[in-house]
């Protein structure tokens, strides 16, 4: 029992309730908001080392011992996921201090960012399925929240999609727990592993295991991806940053625990479909990203092509490739909001969206130029930054099973990575420079230190994987082994 | 002041009642109280007229004369929507009170409404006038009126 | 002619009377009944409802000057705050203390922090659902 | 009493997936309300159905009683709904106001780039 | 220690104090400090030559990521030193050159430098780098530099084109090329190329051994411009000059050029090997030279003629590995070996007479402001040192004596007349084709070399149409190229002190295996006369053709027409760019049309064809209702209403009627929860339900009546099917779940909610203390719901506000 | 008889005829020409039913297990309180929102005065003119 | 027999809710429609009564009141909306 187990999720949950106090005091929810942030980075990271040294960190809720309560689990995975998703989330709240304005800042918005995060550490710590549904839920009416922040009309119209894909999602991801409830009696992710296995998987389980996987793709935009690049172009950018860094990710991480720990007995049925799906995932994020000339929407479908590299790691299933995703999901994570926080900064100071619409901007805004650069190269996989090695480690993975095609896919993809990017570069920050030295805008600080300090994450990720290599062989170690997980969440203290 | 306390306390064996314990306790009824004045409290600014309580025997006697005319207009009823064909003219028709304020007009209204065969319609904003729809006109409408002037005459006994 | 509806009024208020007290009571009455936080409530709020429907907000208003939206803050942050409380104790996150004192005039009433977490939950719920009916209405 | 709650929400689904395939944002949010109403009461026909067994009330001191855990879950997984029903329905009211328009078609967005 | 890891990353330290130094000492052309860095490497490189002459290596490794084996490990050996002498020594003459040749007025040479020594460095690592990760990382690092130098004057839009068209070539082969890479270290186990190279006997027969080595030659091939992939060669030239001159002529597209040479240890002997080695570069060698010819603008020139030089060099390090087929001490492998030696050579001598060149063609275009030849005539007498580095240079290329160039050239013919003797490979009679390429080509190359001396030099001077008053080039521009002016002939004359010194380590890297055996030494002795052999008359040949063609060029220039402007390979790229680009948006337009309709409709139809097709697959499906307890009449009653209330909102006429009837609904299924004895849920589905109706009555009154829904009969039907489809699949699949329960609930724990939680409703006991959790945080939902719903009202757009209806778009 | 025996019959004939009185109004909401006598039947006749399945709910509950659930009582209290108001509203509704009297209907002394004192319902228009189906 | 009694009576308020419904359906005018949804709500409220007897339980007692507030508050609410079509106003002038 570790009740700092719970610091992660508790943490801002109840900071996000008492700001709602403190409304009208901006400067002071900023400072806290900040620092909560910050402090729960650091516990996520101290349990992280705590995983390294004692093993999986369980906490039971209540006292009831799993299966009967609910549990938090922290393995390598989820821990790594958190910090990083905290760390993100406080260098992205210094960019939103500097955009948002005081109108949304009084309007909740860091009680909801809070919340929000909340909800992705809870659907990252639980070790309950039904649990999981709630703090996605915690998460995703958040983002419903955030996402129409503003009312612009653009906003209200994709919202609605987000919003009812969403809805939808949740209501057949209550379909299967309720199917697997009814087959396995029991919502505990060990447990329910516990059983899968002794049942043998059989048809209907496979069948369910499905739904389920159809379920975390809807979240993920694996394959069902549609809803997503309207909605990561609606809300204020700074929240599309949070969004596009976290949201998907979440899903993914439910697709890689649903698929290492309870559905692991048919891969040739679910880890194929999960390839398929990972394959279109990339033709079709790919393809979106070279087709328009809208800047938030190459941003968005690069997220798309980012679900589909991910996930082929967890369709080849193998310690290489889940590795490899590991890796990868970390660095698109902060990649990602990178990526957007500088799109958004140069939509600000552009005052266009479009990439036909303005050029040179690197002459006017240099740092923000060559960001782009590094972060176009980053998210290409080139190294030494934080791309690469998650590249790597997915191809070694593809090629020790014979997954060619996905090994294709994944490395094709990148290339398109590229090009998207090196069309915005080209044409919004080479040619001609459009923006005279009188209309300049005067770039804020905050707006560009965050990417500057992204910009040095992907370095130091990149420089520094023998930094994190232990932790993440762990987290996959414990991912292709469900016996760990098992083992430390239901015979805890006991054998 | 008087009709909160009344109040209260009703609710505080409104309380009592709700616990279902076997026997009354007088912690019960205190706690129950103390609900009450909470309640109360809340919503203290509604008390813009005050409530009496009195005069049980007037309020028994308005219950029999109300339970005899619902029988009798509920057999009515009953016979028009069993009979194999329908054969009645509704319509709206007014009478006016002499009852006066919000409890006593509500009461009567309630009475006439729960009568079978006749609802109300409208009441005018003078508070004078009611607006009666009735099942069948020209068979009932005495019988309502009747059963009007019976009910005005037993509530303001209960009242006044 | 304008709508009067002295008579919606009057009964309302009667009404509203019990359907409070019955909130109560079902919130209260969860540990052994059907009820509990949730349905308290909500029961509640539909008093508040039945108020907006009879009378208009600005009335309600001025009879209960209560900013809706902190009281579901309160409550979510009563049934945070019982969970955090046992780390206080050194015991699991939420773990749930089992006391029913019996106090000199009360008598036996479960004093667990069970009651506290559901009061969370009732004020959160009322809180919430008149914040959104209120707002609503408001927007015209 | 299982077989036919189970076709009985299949008839909820279909008619819930027919009006989110709507036009008119209603339809679709009315879609989404009876879908949660099948999804409730497909949680509770898992639980499993007995005749013999009594309300999960330790009070009635019966032999034995019906699952309690499914009907938390869907206490639980109501209240979600009705929180999601009501910003949805807001968010739909909103939208409306301000883009004339509840006509998913005519929702679309700038999609149709270059 | 690490001294040589240090110096590979030293052009990176400089690079960063560059744009400081730059800034501060605006009086000092930058490219004086530059200057420095190669120097310093060269002198310290130089030192290696004896030791390396002697057969030494050296290794020094620095751990970067120890745990995967991806450690900065640097090795050096005789190939690897010639490319980085190469890289030091032509980096220092093209810096030297730079600085006259860039003004430090006008143009921004802090970024310009920090490219040039970034390049620098990477370049320096790809050659020195053992562990094939490091080696990518270098290796994308030259295609980024490159990117930027051709970029530099970025305003330009054929600057952005060409870059953009490098970097795409050469990252897209460098992916493959890692792919390759990966594959090798996943067959091996070792991402060091030396511990592949020694173990890769035992996997020649593995899988993956030919898509590895197809991969590593896309890298390479990519990287050195062959064919069909040399097409962003010529729009290289978009950059300065000196860039030219040293990426895309001396260096970088020379590390391809140094990948399959690195590799042949690992792929030669084999016959795929061989095959797409020699004939790529044999066709890039004849393309290349064929197309130098009609070219107008001298750089273009230049371009085509260095890819056509690089597939000859490709060529021979193709005929080379078929030595590697034979058993070391066989007679005939020392024959073939010897290409590599050829090939080494040449690669040397290119890098002079090219670098020559480049600069002699920066000098042109710098002081008359053109590299036109339409324009360009007589320059001779005006730059008369100019004219004498050109023609040094172009004569080397043409392969005449007394030039580095004839030696090499006449190895080379050497080498494919010894291809046609081979009998192996099943190479038969197509031998033959390898000499008369090589011979036409080398035609075509003294053509265009004679164009390059006599159409600029020779002719007449047409000043009106240049740009500026044409006159010799200043002094510090001339050093550079007359010093590579000066190694051309001085390699001539001293061809085997080259060969001895670089060429023979070079070759001992590239052909371990030969190392030491018998005749070893002696087989590498360059010599001017080799009697009348037949490489001889080819050579006679080639100067006798050329000389006709050149002076017969308007006559036959038609023959280029037979290549249709539309299907030259650069406008297959620039097709199919754009082809790209206008299918994507309009097969992304097709499908993501923003109508929530069709996505919902992708979204059930990806549920059904998946979970179906998976239940078809599997047999999910077995139903057995026979343990079913039995309904009451008015249970199923109830049930019959629901559905018909159910089935009848699609058609109700008005909202009204609808949310009546879905209150209906709730009603009822608050009733089953009834008889199923859930007095909670029922309680609770009752308030939800009538609280909710309160809602849509509150939005009705500004939501639109909701009208018939105006789609056509056929949308309507697929709908119904779809939906039906839906329910269907859900009813079945809970069916079989009830017939198939697999465990107990663990529920029966919660019955001793009393003991445990003191509590007597179970539920409540769940709720409250067993799953507290999850109702703690149902309420946080309830919440943001709450605010959500608050701020989606009160917080409206103001219009017109600048900033905003960006972010919002 | 047993006390629990009488609570049985007690409770079972007025359940039943709370069955019966519920199915008759049921029949008097079909069967009724227009929406204000259908309200007599719904409103009336239905709150009839339901007052006596309480009693009798309540007597047996009493004489059976000698528990007095004051829930019952109130529960009668409040439907006997609110059934007939929700009757008025849903009537006055009808009325305002013009839903006609059936063609039978003799006579309408509330039509000119709601008519003539300036009555104008502003929240009155002209979609729910249309949903109405008139 | 009592069991058999009781049966009945829940076939026969199954059936008026089933009438119910059917008008609910059918219309024509909206005030029908809330007039059955009120008679639904009433009978639900029998319905609950019984099913307590017949699973011999009081926990569903609970419900009847409930059914009997929300019932009524849904009626105004209803009939609210077809008179005003503001259900809540923000001042009523009066
Ligand atoms: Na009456
Ligand atoms: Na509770």
């Amino acid at each position: 029992m570790s009740n700092l187990l719970v610091i992660p999720m508790v943490l801002p949950l109840i900071v996000g309730i008492i700001l709602i106090f403190l409304r009208p005091f901006v400067r002071t929810q900023r400072i806290i908001s900040f620092l909560t942030m910050l402090l729960t980075f650091g516990v996520s990271t101290y349990l992280l080392v705590e995983v390294q040294r004692n093993g999986i960190q369980t906490l039971d809720f209540g006292g009831w011992d799993a299966p009967y309560g609910i549990t938090f689990v922290g393995d390598s995975f989820s821990l790594l996921l958190t910090a990083t998703a905290y760390f993100i989330a406080a260098i992205v709240l210094i960019y939103v201090f500097a955009t948002i304005g005081e109108e949304k800042e009084k309007m909740f918005v860091y009680p909801l960012i809070l919340l929000l995060l909340a909800g992705v550490a809870c659907s990252f710590l639980t070790g309950d399925l039904f649990n999981l549904y709630v703090g996605f839920e915690v998460m995703l009416l958040a983002s419903y929240a955030l996402i129409v922040l503003g009312g612009e009309k653009g906003q209200l119209r994709e919202s609605i999609k987000y919003v009812l894909v969403n809805v939808f999602s949740s209501f057949v991801f209550l379909i299967a727990i309720a199917f697997l409830y009814g087959t396995l009696g029991t919502l505990n992710f060990a447990q329910l592993s516990l059983r899968v296995a002794e049942a043998g998987q059989p048809a209907l389980l496979t069948t369910i295991a499905i739904v389920l996987l159809l379920v975390f793709s809807l979240k993920a935009g694996l394959l069902l991806y549609f809803w997503l690049p309207g909605s990561y172009g609606a809300p204020p950018m700074g929240i599309a940053a949070l969004f596009g860094a976290l949201l998907t990710k979440v899903g993914i991480y439910a697709l890689f625990r649903v698929f290492t720990l309870l559905f692991y007995h048919e891969p040739d049925i679910t880890h194929t479909l999960i390839g398929i799906m990972a394959i279109l995932t990339m033709i079709g994020g790919s393809i979106g990203a070279i087709a328009y000339n809208d800047l938030r929407k190459i941003i968005a479908y690069n997220v798309v092509i980012a679900v589909g590299f991910i996930l082929s790691g967890l369709a080849i299933a193998n310690q290489a490739a889940i590795e490899g995703s590991i890796f990868y999901l970390v660095h698109d994570m902060i990649v990602k909001a990178l990526l957007f926080l500088l799109i958004g900064a140069t939509i600000y100071l552009s005052n266009v969206g479009r990439l036909d619409r303005v050029s040179g901007m690197i002459r006017n805004y240099p740092l923000l130029g060559w960001m782009f650069f590094i972060t176009m190269i980053s998210l290409a996989g080139i190294p030494p930054l934080s791309g690469f090695i998650g590249k790597v480690y997915v191809a070694q993975g593809a090629i020790e099973s014979g997954a060619y095609v996905l090994l294709a896919f994944t490395l094709i993809s990148s290339i398109f990575v590229l090009y998207s990017l090196l069309r915005i570069f080209r044409a919004v920050f080479f040619g001609e420079s459009t923006i005279s030295k009188e209309d300049m805008l005067p770039m804020k600080k905050a707006m560009i230190i965050p990417s500057i300090i992204f910009v040095a994450a992907s370095f130091a990720l990149g420089f520094g994987v023998e930094g994190i290599a232990g932790v993440v062989s762990d987290a996959a170690e414990t991912l292709m082994n469900p016996t760990i997980y098992i083992d430390a969440v239901l015979n805890q203290g006991g054998a | 002041m008087f009709g909160q306390l009344l109040l209260n306390i009703l609710i505080a064996f409104l309380w009592v009642l709700l616990q279902d314990e076997d026997t009354f306790e007088f912690s019960t009824l205190f706690a129950g109280f103390l609900v009450g004045l909470g309640i109360i409290y809340v919503m203290r600014r509604f008390f813009f007229k005050e409530f009496y309580l009195k005069r049980a025997y007037s309020g028994l006697k308005l219950l029999l004369i109300f339970n005899r005319e619902l029988i009798s207009s509920s057999v009515l009823i009953i016979r028009q929507i069993l009979s194999p064909k329908l054969n009645f003219t509704p319509g709206i028709f007014t009478y006016e009170t002499k009852l006066k304020g919000d409890w006593e007009i509500t009461a009567l209204s309630l009475l006439i409404m729960l009568t079978p065969g006749s609802v109300v319609v409208e009441i005018s904003p003078s508070n004078n006038v009611f607006y009666i729809h009735a099942m069948d006109v020209p068979e009932s409408k005495n019988a309502v009126l009747r059963a009007l002037t019976k009910f005005e005459k037993a509530i303001m006994e209960v009242t006044r | 002619m304008k709508a009067n509806d002295v008579i919606l009024q009057t009964v309302s208020k009667i009404a509203v009377f019990i359907i409070l007290t019955y909130g109560v009571h079902l919130f209260l009455a969860g540990h052994y009944e059907p009820g509990g936080g949730f349905v308290g409530g909500l029961v509640l709020a539909s008093a508040f409802v039945l108020l907006l429907l009879s009378f208009d907000i600005d009335t309600v208003r001025k009879g209960m000057p209560i900013d809706f939206k902190l009281l579901a803050a309160v409550g979510a942050f009563l049934s945070v705050g019982t969970g955090l409380a046992a780390l206080a104790f050194g015991v699991p996150f939420l773990s749930q203390t089992e006391v029913s004192a019996t106090l000199p005039i009360l008598g036996e009433i479960p004093l667990a922090s069970v009651v506290l977490f559901e009061a969370g939950v009732a004020f959160a719920v009322i809180g919430t659902v008149v914040t959104i009916i209120i707002s609503i209405s408001e927007d015209v | 009493m299982e077989t036919m709650m189970s076709i009985l929400v299949g008839i909820l689904v279909t008619v819930a997936t027919y009006l989110i395939l709507s036009k008119s944002l209603l339809r679709v949010i009315l879609g989404t309300a009876i879908m949660s109403h099948a999804v409730h009461m497909l949680i509770l026909v898992m639980g499993g159905f007995s005749r013999d067994s009594s309300a999960p009330l330790l009070g009635e001191e019966a032999a034995s009683y019906t699952d309690a855990l499914p009907q938390a879950l869907i206490l639980t997984a109501i209240v979600i709904s009705f929180g999601v029903t009501a910003f949805f329905l807001v968010l739909a009211y909103r939208t409306y106001k301000e883009l004339k328009t509840d006509d998913l078609t005519k929702l679309r967005g700038h999609d149709n780039d270059e | 220690m690490y001294m040589l890891n240090l110096a590979i990353v030293s052009p990176f330290i400089i690079a960063l104090i560059v744009p400081l130094l730059y800034k501060s000492l605006k009086r000092v052309h930058t490219g004086w400090f530059v200057l420095i860095v190669p120097i310093v490497l060269f002198l310290y490189l130089v030192q290696f030559i004896p030791s390396v002459a002697s057969g030494e290596v050296y290794i020094y490794e620095v751990p970067w990521i120890p745990s995967l084996g991806i450690n900065f490990t640097a090795y050096l050996d005789g190939l690897s030193l010639i490319l980085a002498l190469l890289i030091t020594g032509v980096g220092s003459l093209v810096i030297l050159y730079s600085i006259y040749y860039l003004s430090k007025e006008r143009e921004s040479l802090g970024h310009f430098y920090v490219y040039l020594l970034m390049f620098m460095g990477a370049m320096l690592g790809v050659v020195f780098s053992d562990n094939l990760m490091v080696l990518y990382l270098f290796w994308e690092l030259t295609s980024i530099s490159s990117f930027l130098l051709i970029a530099y004057w970025y305003h330009r839009r054929q600057s952005r084109y060409g870059a953009q068209k490098s970097m795409l070539i050469t990252v897209t082969g460098g992916i493959g090329m890692l792919a390759g890479f990966i594959m090798l270290s996943t067959m091996m186990d070792t991402f060091s190329i030396r511990e592949i190279i020694a173990n890769v006997a035992a996997y020649t027969d593995h899988t993956l051994f030919i898509p590895a080595m197809l991969l590593v030659l896309l890298g390479a091939f990519t990287k050195s411009a062959q064919f069909p992939f040399h097409i962003w060669l010529p729009d290289a030239m978009e950059a300065p000059t000196p860039v030219s001159a040293y990426l895309h002529s001396a260096t970088m597209v020379k590390a391809g050029i140094y990948l399959v040479a690195r590799f042949t240890p690992v792929f030669g002997g084999d016959a795929v090997w061989f095959w797409v080695v020699s004939l790529v570069g044999m066709i890039t060698l004849f393309w290349g030279s064929f197309n130098a010819v009609r070219q107008t603008d001298l750089k273009a020139l230049l371009a085509y003629s260095t890819i056509s030089q690089l597939g000859l060099i490709m060529s021979l390090l193709g005929i080379g590995s078929a030595a590697l087929y034979f058993d070391a001490a066989d007679t005939a492998s020392a024959m073939y070996s010897i290409a590599i030696f050829t090939a080494l050579f040449h690669l040397v001598n290119h890098s002079t007479f090219k670098g020559a060149l480049f600069m002699v063609v920066g000098i042109v275009d710098h002081e008359t402001g053109t590299r036109d030849i339409r324009k360009l005539g007589g320059l001779m007498a005006i730059m008369p040192v100019t004219f004498t580095l050109a023609v040094v240079g172009s004569f080397a290329m043409a392969g005449l004596p007394p030039f580095n160039g004839f030696l090499s050239k006449e190895m080379f013919f050497t080498a494919v007349l010894d291809v046609t003797q081979l009998s192996f490979f099943s190479i038969d009679t197509w031998g033959m084709l390898f000499p008369i390429v090589a011979w036409v080509a080398s035609v075509f190359t003294f053509v265009y070399s004679m164009i390059l001396v006599f159409k600029t030099f020779f002719g007449k001077h047409q000043p009106e149409k240049l740009e500026k008053t044409a006159h010799e080039a200043p002094i510090g521009m001339l050093i550079s190229p007359v010093i590579l002016a000066s190694l051309v002939i001085v390699f001539f004359f001293f061809p085997n002190l080259l060969g001895e010194y670089l060429i023979k380590p070079g070759y001992a890297a590239v052909m371990p295996t030969f190392v030491g055996v018998e005749g070893y030494d002696t087989q590498f002795n360059i010599s001017a006369w080799h009697g009348f052999n037949t490489e001889l008359l080819m050579t006679l040949g080639v100067v006798g053709f050329g000389v006709v063609l050149y002076q017969l060029w308007p006559k036959w220039e038609g023959v280029y027409a037979f290549f249709p402007r539309k299907w030259t390979l650069d406008n297959l790229y620039n097709r199919s760019l754009l082809t790209l680009e206008n299918q994507s948006t309009n097969f992304t337009n097709r499908y993501m049309t923003g109508n929530m309709y069709h996505y919902m409709v992708y979204i059930f139809i990806a549920i059904l064809v998946i979970v179906t097709g998976v239940v078809a697959y599997t047999g999910a499906i077995s139903i057995d209702s026979s343990n079913d307890a039995p309904i009451s009449i008015y249970e199923g009653f109830i049930a019959a209403v629901m559905a018909v209330t159910a089935l009848s909102i699609p058609f109700a006429k008005s909202r009204l009627t609808a949310i009546l009837l879905n209150g209906v609904l709730g009603y009822l299924l608050a009733l089953f929860f009834v008889f199923f004895r859930a007095p909670d849920l029922a309680l609770t589905q009752l308030v939800v339900e009538t609280v909710s109706a309160a809602l849509f009555l509150l939005c009705f009154y500004f939501l639109p009546e909701w009208e018939k829904e105006a789609r056509k009969p056929r949308i309507k039907v697929m709908n119904a099917v779809i939906a039906v489809s839906v329910g269907t699949l859900v009813t079945l699949l809970a069916l079989s779940v009830q017939n198939n329960r697999f465990f107990d609930s663990i529920s029966s724990f919660y019955e001793n909610a009393y003991e445990l939680a003191g509590a007597q409703n179970i539920v409540n006991a769940i709720l409250g203390d067993f799953r507290a959790f999850d109702t703690m945080l149902e309420v946080v939902v309830l919440l943001i719901a709450g605010l959500g719903v608050y701020v989606l009202i009160k917080l409206k757009p103001k219009k017109e506000e600048r900033g905003q209806d960006v972010e919002g778009e | 008889m047993s006390a629990s025996a009488t609570g049985e019959a007690i409770g079972a004939i007025l359940i039943l005829a709370g069955a019966i009185m519920a199915v008759i109004s049921a029949v008097g909401i079909i069967r009724f020409p227009d929406v204000y006598t259908r309200s007599h039947a719904g409103t009336k006749s239905a709150t009839l039913a339901v007052l006596l399945t309480l009693t009798g709910t309540f007597f047996y509950f009493w004489m059976t297990d000698q528990y007095i659930s004051i829930r019952l009582i109130l529960g009668i209290v409040f439907v006997f309180l609110t059934a007939p108001v929700a009757g008025h509203l849903i009537v006055r509704a009808a009325y305002r929102s013009k839903v006609p009297l059936t063609e039978t209907s003799v006579e309408d002394e509330l039509k000119d005065v709601l008519e003539q004192k300036d009555y104008h319902d502003p929240t009155k228009s002209e979609e729910k003119q249309k949903e109405e189906g008139h | 027999m009592f069991q058999v009694l009781l049966i009945i009576a829940l076939f026969l308020f199954a059936t008026a809710i089933g009438i119910a419904a059917f008008r609910i359906i059918k219309g024509p005018s909206m005030p029908d429609r809330v007039v059955a949804l009120d008679a639904i709500g009433v009978n639900l409220i029998s319905v609950a009564a019984v099913v307590s007897i017949v699973l011999q339980t009081r926990a569903f007692l609970e419900v009847i009141l409930i059914i009997g507030i929300l019932a009524f508050i849904s009626t105004i609410a209803f009939s609210k909306f077809i008179e005003r079509g503001v259900i809540i106003e923000r001042k009523r002038d009066r």
